[in-house]
């Protein structure tokens, strides 16, 4: 319980380090992305000049104060995921504030972006932005059961729901990581993330040309660069959280970055493969096989 | 059909009860059954009524008697309640047709006789086979030849609910004299027994007796009269 | 860019004063039973006019500047048969991701807006609710003849002919239809216009917006909206 | 001290008198029979004095001086005492209610009516069989003619058809009697007694005769057809009369006669009563005539206690005692209701709701129809719980079952019938006419329930701890409910205050008791803050409530078994008509009835199978169950469950929260409903895990807790209702909590104290604010509303608050639950269970964010424009409760803490604390650091959005990007109805209301059962002689066999 | 003899019940009853029955020895009391049949179903 202004100097700076990760991640694999379909591509730096841009607007609009207060609950959903989760293994400067909680408190901790980008987009009053909560929602509740599922499995794992303890129980190896001893949980999990991450196939609740743009039509500005902020920040942070729990953390941010960036290509790889769920498709479809390999994760450990 | 079978088959199921009971009946040879026995052997000492039936009905079990006249008042009631004859309903010329001379004449001679002999019956009620109930049918019957003979006649209601009523509360009033004055309510012992066989014997037992027996031919009276006047004022 | 198109060249004309049926005033009635009138335009609508906003200079804006010309967001809005021309400019032969320059589903997240080809009446109405909907600054780009001076379809009776009498226009790309190629040279021009602080139309159109909207009311019959769409 | 044969001397002697008088002279004829009853009654009240006040010893009345058996005795008892002023209190009430009519039939009939009063004394009283018989005979005779006081064509054919049946019933009576004479050379019931008929040959018979007209007399199921006819045709003063008075009379008939026969025959009686029972009662399901409604409840009240006397045996010296109760209440109440029947004057059920404007006669119906079913504080509450204790301590659970199925039967019409006449509209043609002398035998006959219910209460085993003190403060607040809202409201509070102060200290410490006793009395507090809001009078409202919460609280008190199902049926009933009184809350309000009555009597069963393994009424009993032991923890479980609305028995619940008024839901979903969590927290305290058999029902409870929370939840994505949304949310949220404590885990069980006290605040304050809102817009569906955050700003952040807490989303308290939750669900290895409790928990969302969104968001409304913030006495108890929540979250230790350590006395300590810091052997959770750091990095990016965005303008309603369009209504741009159609595209499968359609399978089958029953009663009065006679075959050859 | 007495009891106690069971008639019936009634008095009667006894009314010679010389009288005091209730049963069905036969000019017992279920 460290409230010292050292640590929260520190945590600045690993905020601002994956933040800037979060953006570089981003215009990367769009990058590589673009080279798939044979085209350049945006340039590398181009999400921080859409951030200057966005911050540096000269007018903006505000449809009530929940609208105005949800970017900052979305950021701070994103902040917060990030805030409560150990970074560098074995790392004082690098733990944030991860003796907040454990892994539940992470995993809880990811509703509180959602609710406030739902009700912010609630409040815009748009019949687009709604709709896009409520698949985005509803899509939610499925890609938490398989995660449920390896959570659970872990802990029966690993004894334990600390993250730090997960990571060091995962020392010693590349045969030590979770993927390895626990394949079933790590594929439900990674399953969900696809979800999680919003890529197609997953990616009715933008859908950008049907309901353009899902949660947060009416959001420009300030407001669209908090989220963007926020993006490149929950990235980051959840697929450190995937690496943390399934691919041996990271002892360095070397490590990191290749993990998350792995990890992260990873939905986007698939994004790239298969077009787009209809919305009672994604449900069924997460309660199906990664359900399935979820309940196996917990099954083989019975 | 069914329904038939299934009543055949019920009054056999009854008939076997009765069968039942039939095969622990024997007809005894000595009266053996205490209580009979102690009505037998006391009643004459005890009531002074030479007729132990008697003794039984108005004495012993005089509670039921005063449970009887009651059902035969209820009766009355009932019926003249239930029949009620509103005044707007009496036609008084109705049609009625004429009963034979020797109807008419003859009942004229044996009515009085008749009442005389219900008289007799419930006088003596405690001596010989009879008493109240009898007489008051008697006398009752009387009343339905006259009927019989005259369909126009009235029973005259004031007086018919009159020599109930006044019976009716004589039979109490002997009853709590008894209750008062002697062993207990209905007691008959509040007179003196007197000679056994006579007349004036037996206690109240044939005072109530009278009482019964007028109360009773007043009831049935009532009923006759009732019934017959309401069939009458319908036919019209 | 020319300042030919002054305000004051055309007079002002006053049109008959047209109330859309859904506009007109209505009564509803209250749960409590009390009666509301509804005027939808008045209570639904904000109504203020907008204000012109603070062109800056000095090195930060200069910055912002480039920063902005870098990224132009392109609201996917095609008003006519030039935005045919429109996404090839995403094929791997134009790409015009490389450029900064990305398509936005919604006026609230787009500075810049594509007029491809004619406007007819009935669209002209939806391009300037679509244009004021847009956070400023933002950049206008008539794209093909039809913007200029109605082109093929001049004497029509149901387009415009000039697109700088409706909205106020940062780049024209002439020809009949321009190739993509001449999209991504009227991309290339407005970058260089706006790192230069030229590109502040936005600001013209609300100084002279009085005489913007009599244009648009005067062809526009069934004008049915706020004066301005924030 | 005047002699009981006076009462037969008097009434004849005026009976005689009044065949005098003149059939003008009605009015001397009146005063006549009023004194003669005035007379009687004081007779024998005066007897009964001298037995309760002096002990004297019985009293034996020779007539015509000659002893038994010789002549007729009578006896007076304590029995004979308190059964002829019974009938006698009847007998004078039902003549003064019967003035007019008897006036108008004339003297005649007065007559008739002092000699059926009469004819029933000595039926009592009578020691000698063939007077039995003629009065038998006389009271029958006398109805006979009662009958037809309203020369009603149809009582003619119902006196017909009683003529023929009693007269088939005497003439077999008589064979009984004079056989019974043959055998055994005496009419003396004792002599008869003393030679033991069943040892001589044939004897059976003669008694069985006797026996089966007896029975017959009694009108048992189904040789009765003429019995309901009467029931239904005569006047209701009459029936009133036969209802209370001569069933009285029968049923100690059948009593006096008991003894004759010994046990052979008692099994009989009690089957014989437990058909009738039942199936008089099941039939009873498909009435509407209210006259034959109550002839089908009297006869099954009578089957009840003609059961009570076969049933002798098991049933010991209580047998009277019992027996006593239950005919009291049936006296008391079926006079009452054959006596409203008569002023309503109603040809079907639903008529009754003219009552609805005469609330002092509408809570005597109540009154009436609760003493029925067995509510305390009614005679019959003490009469059923000892009599299933008495059965269960003997083993008799097939009894018990009867039993409780037959009352459950009649609690079926019962309350349908309530029901009606509480909500149905006030029937035009229907007006009640103040009478004096029709109003005070009711009024009389109510007094009297209540008085014996305080006077028979010390009578039963622990009756004597019974706390009527909160009960007394409900009689106040129901006098003074003339006051005004506010008077009563503050009264109400400072009562429940006054009562918290004085209990706490009596609680010794006991911290689950504390907690309850904070839920349920501060609860009861805020919520009736929120009442101030109201104007008017609220007739009613506020002795209900009171009731309901003294029920709680006698819940807290309970020492003993006995005072807890007291409290359990006060809550109940309270309860009822709170949720009564919505609007559309009729069925609702019936069938959460129904299932709290099952659940009660489940709940019963299981008290009494505790009470059976030791004799022991203490609440300590339930942890030594020995008789049937997972049986009992079922039905316990199960009946504590139908509070709870888990799966299965919930479909009460979304009703009847929905449909209340807007300060009750509160009360029903945030307090009433940990009624049901007590209870199964004080169930699990004693069960504990090691009772055999325990672990598999903590199983299969454990996976009906997931699968509620998970169907309440998905019930509630899909509700299109408000209220009814938050009603689901509750059945969910009650899902959790059972699958929490069903762990038997420290973990578990804090889990469960979480949630409990959780869901209390959040539901409290949702139905609060949502309610208020309700009622101001004047619609329940959402989608009818709308952008109220601009309007009802204070309401939002209720809301919001109480929805960051379902949620679970840290850092506020709701995260608490969630985190020991799934420590526990971990440690004790129900890993599938608790996944589908997580999939709950985030299903939450969905309907959480429809709820928000629809209400606040979105489009404002036309209508809805001049709405001002809801009150601001809803707001005070909801903001209250909110820094409750925030307390609660920032220091969890402090509410967590100290039960952890009142828990560890039961299960492994495996919850640890480390300053602010909570800690398992699987993870650790600071809910005071998460506050801090969330709140802190919350504000400092809310700082950095009021830098950024200098200057953001406010725009109008429609101002938003509508593909270039614009929106024109704002229903049409409003998203709420069916917003999750993909989901329930995907799972809406889950939601198919099985369940209820399971409950209407269930109950149409007993209506179709009960139709198909009832077809028996043809109306055919030769049909009904021949079920006699088929009754009697039947009954010979099943006891005797053919012999 | 005795036994003849009493099994002709029941057996006018049977035909009085098939009377009563079978018959559509209400006077019929009623007459069913009155027999049944008569049937029953017949039984009662005969259990007082002693061999060879004459009926319990004495004189004087006979008041000594009367156990030996009578029949037992308390079915015989019964008896009056039930032909008096049969009596009363009796005329009270005639007013009920006078009445329903009033109200629909039928004495059809299936003509009064009314009242039923």
């Amino acid at each position: 319980m460290d409230y010292s202004i050292t640590k929260f100097l520190w945590t600045l700076l690993g905020l601002f380090i994956v933040t800037n990760w979060g953006m570089l991640m981003s215009s990367t694999i769009r990058r590589i992305g673009a080279r798939v379909s044979g085209r350049i591509g945006i340039p590398w730096y181009q999400p921080w000049v859409d951030l200057t841009k966005l911050y540096s607007l000269k007018s903006q609009v505000s449809h009530g104060t929940m609208f105005y207060l949800g970017p900052v609950f979305r950021l701070m959903g994103g902040v917060g995921l990030f805030l409560f989760l150990p970074m560098i293994f074995g790392s004082w400067h690098w733990s944030n504030y991860s003796f907040s909680g454990d892994l539940v408190l992470i995993l809880y901790f990811q509703l509180f972006g959602m609710l406030g980008m739902a009700l912010g987009a609630g409040e815009g009053g748009h019949p687009y932005s709604t709709i896009g909560v409520s698949r985005g929602l509803a899509q939610f509740t499925t890609i938490e059961v398989p995660m449920t599922l390896a959570v659970i499995s872990i802990a029966i794992q690993y004894h334990t729901l600390s993250i730090s303890q997960i990571v060091a129980a995962q020392q010693g190896g590349f045969f030590t990581w979770t993927v390895w001893t626990n394949p079933f949980a790590t594929g439900a999990a990674m399953l969900s993330l696809l979800g999680a991450f919003g890529h197609s196939p997953f990616n009715l609740i933008q859908a950008p040309n049907e309901i353009p743009i899902g949660p947060p039509t009416e959001y420009h500005g300030v407001f669209l660069g908090f989220l963007r902020t926020n993006n490149a920040i929950l990235h980051v942070a959840e697929a450190a959280l995937f690496m943390n729990l399934f691919f041996g953390g990271a002892t360095n941010w070397i490590e990191l970055i290749v993990k998350t960036f792995l990890i992260y290509f990873w939905s986007v790889f698939v994004g790239m493969v298969f077009p787009r769920f209809r919305i009672e498709q994604s449900v069924r479809w997460f309660l199906k096989i990664p359900t399935l390999l979820g309940i196996l994760a917990i099954v083989i450990f019975l | 059909m069914i329904k038939k079978i299934l009543i055949i088959g019920l009054l056999a199921g009854v008939g076997l009860i009765f069968f039942n009971l039939l095969q622990v009946y024997h007809v005894p040879t000595e009266l053996n059954n205490k209580l009979g026995a102690y009505y037998a052997e006391n009643a004459a000492t005890q009531v002074g009524a030479a007729n132990i039936i008697s003794a039984i009905v108005v004495t012993y079990r005089g509670f039921d008697t005063l449970g009887e006249v009651t059902i035969l008042f209820l009766a009355a009631s009932i019926i003249s309640f239930v029949l009620k004859v509103r005044k707007e309903d009496i036609v008084s010329d109705r049609f009625t047709s004429p009963n034979s001379e020797i109807l008419i004449y003859s009942s004229q001679i044996i009515v009085p006789v008749i009442f005389l002999v219900g008289i007799y019956i419930f006088i003596n009620g405690h001596l010989t086979p009879g008493g109240g109930f009898q007489g008051g049918a008697v006398i009752a019957s009387g009343v339905l030849l006259m009927m019989l003979a005259n369909p126009s006649m009235k029973v005259s209601h004031n007086l018919v609910a009159f020599v109930e009523s006044i019976s009716g509360i004589a039979f109490v009033v002997l009853g709590v004299l008894g209750l008062v004055l002697a062993g207990g309510f209905l007691d008959n012992r509040f007179l003196p027994l007197g000679e056994f066989g006579t007349m004036l014997s037996a206690g109240a037992l044939p005072l109530i007796y009278i009482f019964i027996g007028l109360k009773v031919g007043a009831e049935l009276s009532n009923i006759i009269g009732t019934i017959s006047y309401n069939q009458n004022e319908k036919n019209s | 860019m020319e300042k030919e198109n002054k305000p004051q060249d055309i007079p002002v004309v006053k049109t008959k004063n047209f109330i859309a049926p859904e506009n007109e005033k209505r009564t509803v009635t209250a749960p409590d039973g009390s009666l509301i009138e509804v005027d939808p335009i008045n209570d639904y609508f904000c109504q203020e006019r907008p204000e012109e906003y603070k062109v800056k200079s000095g090195a930060v804006e200069k910055f912002l500047n480039w920063a902005r010309a870098e990224s132009l967001w392109v609201l996917g809005f095609g008003t006519g048969c030039g935005s045919i021309e429109i996404p090839p400019l995403v094929t791997p032969r134009f790409d015009m991701y490389r450029y900064g320059v990305q398509m936005r589903p919604t006026p609230r997240q787009s500075n810049v807006f594509i007029i491809s080809g004619y406007l007819s009446v009935k669209t002209l109405k939806r391009a300037i609710r679509s244009y004021e909907q847009m956070p400023s600054p933002k950049y206008v780009i008539g794209l093909g003849s039809c913007t200029i001076n109605g082109g093929m379809y001049w004497d029509s009776y149901n387009t415009i002919n000039r697109l700088d009498h409706y909205l106020p226009v940062d780049v024209y790309i002439a020809g009949c239809m321009p190739r993509p190629e001449a999209l991504l040279a009227g991309f290339a021009k407005l970058k260089e216009l706006i790192k230069a602080g030229k590109a502040e139309k936005a600001n013209e159109y609300i100084r002279n917006l009085d005489w913007y909207k009599a244009n648009q009311k005067k062809i526009i019959k069934d004008w049915n909206m706020p004066d301005y769409n924030w | 001290m005047v002699t009981p044969i006076y009462i037969v001397a008097v009434i004849l002697g005026l009976a005689f008198l009044l065949g005098i008088l003149k059939s003008s002279m009605t009015r001397l004829g009146s005063i006549l029979m009023i004194g003669g009853l005035v007379f009687i009654t004081f007779v024998s009240g005066q007897w009964l004095y001298e037995f309760l006040v002096n002990h004297r010893a019985t009293d034996i009345i020779y007539t015509a001086g000659f002893l038994p058996p010789y002549a007729i005795n009578l006896q007076m008892g304590l029995n004979e005492a308190i059964l002829t002023t019974m009938i006698n209190i009847v007998g004078l009430l039902g003549g003064i209610y019967l003035l007019d009519s008897l006036k108008k039939t004339g003297i005649n009939s007065m007559a008739i009516f002092i000699v059926f009063v009469m004819s029933l004394n000595v039926i009592v009283m009578t020691r000698d069989i063939f007077n039995l018989f003629v009065f038998l005979e006389i009271s029958s005779i006398a109805t006979g003619g009662l009958i037809l006081l309203d020369n009603k064509r149809k009582a003619f054919q119902a006196g017909m058809k009683y003529i023929i049946a009693t007269g088939i019933i005497s003439n077999f009576l008589l064979i009984g009697i004079i056989f019974s004479y043959y055998f055994a050379s005496s009419l003396n019931i004792d002599g008869l007694i003393a030679a033991n008929l069943m040892s001589i040959k044939g004897g059976a018979i003669a008694l069985f005769t006797i026996y089966v007209s007896i029975i017959l007399e009694l009108k048992p199921f189904p040789a009765n057809g003429w019995g309901i006819d009467v029931y239904t045709a005569s006047n209701p003063g009459i029936s009133a009369l036969i209802s209370a008075g001569s069933a009285t009379a029968a049923l100690f008939v059948a009593y006096k006669l008991m003894p004759m026969g010994g046990s052979f025959w008692l099994p009989y009686f009690a089957i014989i009563g437990a058909i009738t029972f039942i199936g008089s009662n099941l039939m009873g399901t498909r009435q509407e005539n209210p006259n034959r409604l109550l002839g089908y409840s009297s006869i099954g009240q009578v089957g009840l206690i003609l059961m009570i006397i076969g049933l002798s045996p098991y049933l010991g010296k209580d047998t009277l005692l019992i027996g006593f109760s239950i005919l009291i209440s049936h006296y008391a109440a079926k006079a009452g209701l054959f006596w409203l029947s008569g002023i309503i004057k109603s040809k079907n059920i639903q008529g009754w709701s003219a009552l609805r404007k005469h609330p002092y006669l509408l809570f005597l119906f109540g009154t009436f129809i609760f003493a029925l079913i067995g509510f305390p504080p009614f005679p019959s509450f003490f009469g059923k719980w000892n009599l299933i204790m008495a059965l269960a301590a003997h083993g008799q659970y097939a009894w018990m079952t009867a039993i409780l199925a037959g009352s459950f039967t009649e609690a079926i019409y019962l309350f349908k019938w309530l029901g009606y006449s509480i909500k149905l509209e006030v029937p035009e043609d229907i007006t009640i006419k103040f009478e004096w002398n029709k109003y005070l035998p009711i009024y009389l006959m109510g007094i009297l329930l209540y008085f014996m219910g305080m006077y028979l209460a010390p009578f039963t085993e622990g009756g004597v701890y019974i706390n009527f003190l909160p009960l007394a403060f409900v009689f106040l607040l129901f006098a003074l409910d003339f006051l005004p809202v506010y008077v009563k409201n503050t009264l109400s509070i400072a009562g429940i205050i006054w009562y918290m102060v004085r209990l706490f200290p009596l609680l010794e410490h006991d911290l689950m008791r504390e907690i309850f006793a904070g839920i349920f009395l501060g609860g009861a507090v805020l919520t009736l803050v929120a009442g101030y809001a109201k104007k008017g009078k609220r007739p009613g409202f506020y002795p209900m409530a009171l009731l309901m919460f003294s029920g709680l609280v006698g819940l807290i008190e309970a020492n003993t078994l006995l005072e807890f199902f007291f409290s359990w049926e006060l809550m109940t009933a309270g309860s009822y008509f709170l949720i009564i009184r919505g609007k559309r809350s009729m069925p609702h309000g019936y069938s959460y009835m129904l299932f709290s009555i099952g659940g009660a009597y489940a709940i019963l069963f299981g008290l009494a199978l505790a009470y059976a393994s030791g004799l022991n009424i203490s609440l300590a009993a339930l942890g030594h169950i020995t008789q049937l032991t997972t049986l009992a923890y079922t039905l316990l479980a199960v009946g504590f469950m139908t509070k709870t609305a888990s799966l299965g028995l919930h479909i009460w619940l979304p009703g009847a929260h929905g449909e209340a008024e807007s300060d009750v839901s509160p009360m029903v979903s945030a307090i009433l409903l940990k009624a049901g969590v007590f209870g199964l927290m004080l169930l699990f305290f004693y069960m504990g895990t090691g009772t055999p058999g325990s672990e598999k029902l903590l199983y299969v409870l454990g996976w009906v807790g997931a699968l509620t929370a998970l169907s309440g939840n998905l019930g509630a994505v899909f509700q299109e209702d408000a209220k009814r949304l938050l009603a689901y949310s509750s059945i969910g949220q009650l899902g959790y909590i059972l699958f929490s404590i069903t762990m038997m885990t420290q973990l578990g069980w804090l889990a469960g104290f979480t949630y409990t006290i959780n869901h209390f605040m959040f539901k409290a304050i949702l139905f609060l604010v949502i309610g208020g809102i309700v009622v101001k817009l004047g619609t329940h569906n959402m989608y009818e509303m709308g952008g109220m955050i601009k309007k009802m700003p204070y309401s939002f952040v209720a809301v919001l608050i109480s929805i960051i807490v379902i949620g679970g989303i840290p850092p506020l308290s709701g995260f608490a639950g969630k985190w020991l939750l799934y420590n526990a669900v971990i440690q004790k290895g129900w890993y599938f269970q608790g996944v589908v409790v997580f999939f709950a928990g985030v299903i939450a969302f969905l309907y959480l964010f429809k709820l928000i969104h629809s209400v606040f968001l979105g489009q404002l409304k036309d209508n809805h424009r001049n709405m001002k913030e809801i009150s601001a006495w809803i707001l005070i108890p909801s903001y209250i409760l909110i820094i409750g929540i925030m307390v609660f979250s920032a220091f969890p230790q402090w509410v967590l803490k100290p039960i952890g350590n009142m828990l560890t006395v039961y299960f492994p300590k495996s919850l640890y604390w480390q300053g602010t810091r909570a800690f398992t052997s699987l993870g650790y959770w600071d809910g005071t650091t998460t506050m801090i750091v969330v709140v802190t990095a919350f504000t400092l990016l809310l700082g950095w959005l009021v830098i950024a965005s200098k200057k953001v303008k406010r725009i109008g309603q429609f101002n938003i990007v509508y593909a270039a369009e614009r929106p024109y209504r704002p229903e049409t741009t409003h998203v709420s109805y069916n917003i999750y159609a993909g989901y329930k595209k995907a799972l809406g499968f889950l939601v198919t209301p099985v369940v209820e359609t399971f409950w209407e399978n269930v109950s149409d089958m007993v209506l179709d059962f009960s139709g198909w029953l009832r077809r028996i009663y043809s109306g055919n009065m030769q049909n009904y002689a021949l079920h006699v006679v088929l009754f009697i075959v039947v009954f010979y050859l099943i006891a005797l066999g053919g012999l | 003899m005795g036994y003849i007495i009493i099994i002709t009891g029941f057996l006018l106690v049977l035909i009085g019940l098939w009377g009563i069971l079978s018959q559509k008639n209400l006077i019929k019936i009623i007459l069913g009853f009155t027999i049944f009634d008569t049937g029953i008095n017949v039984v009662m009667v005969s259990i007082g029955y002693v061999k060879g006894k004459t009926a319990p009314i004495l004189d004087i010679i006979s008041a000594k020895d009367a156990l030996k010389s009578v029949v037992d009288p308390v079915p015989q005091a019964l008896v009056l009391t039930s032909i008096v209730i049969g009596l009363g049963v009796s005329a009270l069905m005639l007013v009920y049949a006078i009445k329903l036969h009033h109200d629909k000019k039928s004495l059809d017992i299936n003509n009064f179903k009314d009242l039923k279920w």
